[in-house]
């Protein structure tokens, strides 16, 4: 019976990437978001969990519209990294949990979720981005990642992703292969790339967003994907992974930590701890 | 496909109707990610458009780097961001193309997003 | 709102493509599979679909293990037939109807079916046959692929089906584009190629399920996929898109029309049509 | 993973144990879709295994068309069932092969199969 021990939320802007590659977390413009982490680290170094389950959402690396999985679900023992056209630094392999994987996609199915499975699969900066900024000595645990659509609507609803993210927990519940286990949320907040909007930024909706992830998530269900695109952005619909990260984690964990920070490059940017 | 719903400002939503539109354009930004193919398109963008069956409209969108026309024959922002990378362009230099504005300016109005952060 | 005019049922034994393509139709072994097909084109020829839903399985053409969806829906305008390695003839390019594949992936994801959605996908024989045996003439209505996981476990339960076809169902009907609407399934009944146990048929589980899927398939949901492969074998688990579409035709609908023959190859062989 | 299942008699079910041990071997059977990759074994199949990284015991298993082997270690019938186009060999054959039967009295048990057809 594993533990989940907490939630964690970052955005996962690419320019981090190159920030971190050109170590400029003290430079004024990133030293506002950096400082956000240590706090997560001293709580990650006393709660050392052994594995962790990331929601995120591919950017047109791993997945296209051939094949657009509305849920997918990794299973593999390395997950690679790879150039995703922007001069990113290609990230070293990251180790999969593949027995924790196949017990998450054993219960999801049995609960009705028509996951993709994925043996193989390249992760993106959505992916790789949390580990490095959580954990910068490279000794992140093993993961299992789980992506969900973000590119091509229809989105699954905020609702459903609530509902997977309680049915992840429910399976680490039922996980004997190890102890504690923290859940990770890659995106967000508030931001939007494309169109005469683009720039859009919302930081009242932001802010109620987190009130209402922590002491109400059922609550959000009232947004539709529409909705969330109008008060958050295009890709302000990130925040799904924010929704199912809330669900797996415990229904009374509180907020230990939050730091939100406007802008980074375009992006309202944010990190989160919940914990029981 | 929903047809009904309501607008919303300056913004297209990527769905069924733009990804039909857009699937050649996308497919050729999502071969980007690979740097033989972005070296293949800067050595001769019209024939790499032609190979991937874009539309005369959307080489012409390509060839002008007109974003917004790009958007609006079907392209998804997550693969013209690999097009914008080959041309050295970040996301505010995309913003600022979209919006109209100088590169400045549209990182000021992020910046006042933030106004009284904390 | 298009009209459901019936749902059609097909073995898709690679075979009957080299059977098709040597005119084996009147031959001794073929002639009792064959003779079951033309009260089928009758009715078709008198209930005229201008569209068709097709539930069928790939066999590893499409997709393999690196990206494997439960449900997955085809949203292309052509889908090509290519090479599967055992050297059938490959079939000219199937017209899709990409506005009712939309229609449709709204109405399922609004249903929370977690699908993945396919602008490009090869078509295995699995999908073409039914095609090449109701239309003989190569005049096939366009169709909408949904191709169900029976390769890698877990897979969809039998309840799960049945709601994916009735959500199927329940989006023809607000559907404005073409009015008559046909369903198929493409797979079993029982057979198993794999294992000590290959060659293993089940006619008495076939009759009944054929009973039960008519009158009654809400009964079906009492096996698991585990009773199914006992029952059906390793690869009657194929009978998933039968349950599927018979959850999206009317629940009055009778059969009309069965042709149960055994083997072709190493499966019970079957022909099916239900309708009000 | 469910380890617990009832067993089945002559049957594997291919699971995500299953799927761990044959991701390699189904891979390499995936690629006989292209008569290319098939003409590539047929010219040496000892190369073409290692080229995708099978495991000795599987290596042996496809040189010696061990089937009731290679699905033990972890392959999948319907990839498998490419490897055996390559051999010429129908799933009758393939039948015959596993439960140690003459294709005869193969064919033999499913037409029994079908006793009192109608
Ligand atoms: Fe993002
Ligand atoms: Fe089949």
């Amino acid at each position: 019976m594993a533990e989940v021990v907490g939630g964690l939320g970052t955005s996962h802007v690419p320019a981090i990437g190159g920030a971190i590659a050109k170590g400029l977390q003290q430079d004024p413009y990133w030293k506002p978001f950096f400082d956000g982490l240590p706090p997560i680290r001293s709580w990650l170094a006393e709660n050392r969990p052994d594995a962790v389950i990331i929601f995120y959402n591919d950017h047109g690396l791993n997945f296209f519209l051939d094949k657009l999985p509305t849920f997918a679900v990794g299973a593999a023992p390395f997950y690679h990294n790879a150039d995703e056209g922007w001069g990113l630094p290609v990230q070293a392999p990251f180790r999969g949990v593949p027995d924790l994987s196949w017990h998450v996609i054993e219960h999801l199915v049995e609960r009705e979720f028509d996951i993709t499975t994925c043996q193989e699969m390249l992760v993106d900066h959505a992916f790789a981005l949390p580990l490095q900024l959580f954990w910068p000595d490279g000794d992140a645990p093993p993961a299992v990642p789980i992506a969900i659509n973000t590119v091509q609507h229809p989105l699954p609803s905020i609702s459903r992703c609530l509902k997977l993210g309680r049915a992840v927990g429910e399976a680490l519940a039922s996980w004997r292969g190890c102890k504690r286990v923290a859940v990770i949320a890659s995106g967000g907040l508030s931001h939007q790339l494309d169109g005469e909007r683009a720039g859009f930024i919302n930081k009242a909706f932001d802010q109620q967003f987190l009130d209402e992830l922590e002491a109400n998530p059922d609550a959000l269900s009232r947004y539709s994907i529409h909705d969330v695109v109008e008060l958050a952005g295009t890709q302000g619909v990130e925040l799904l992974t924010w929704v199912a990260m809330r669900g797996a984690v415990s229904a009374s964990s509180k907020r230990r930590h939050v730091n939100y920070h406007v802008p980074i490059s375009n992006t309202a940017a944010c990190q989160l701890l919940l914990a029981p | 496909m929903e047809t009904s719903r309501r607008p919303i400002q300056g913004t297209t939503i990527f769905d069924g109707a733009q990804a039909m539109k857009g699937y050649a354009l996308n497919k050729m930004c999502f071969s980007f990610n690979s740097a033989e193919n972005r070296a293949a398109f800067a050595a001769d963008e019209g024939a790499y458009c032609r190979r991937f069956d874009l539309s005369e409209a959307q080489i012409k969108a390509m060839r002008e780097r007109d974003v917004l026309g790009l958007l609006a024959l079907g392209g998804n922002i997550y693969y013209l961001a690999k097009f914008a990378g080959i041309l050295g362009l970040n996301v505010q230099d995309v913003g600022a193309l979209q919006t109209g504005m100088t590169v400045e300016a549209f990182k000021a109005k992020l910046l006042a997003a933030g106004g009284g952060n904390g």
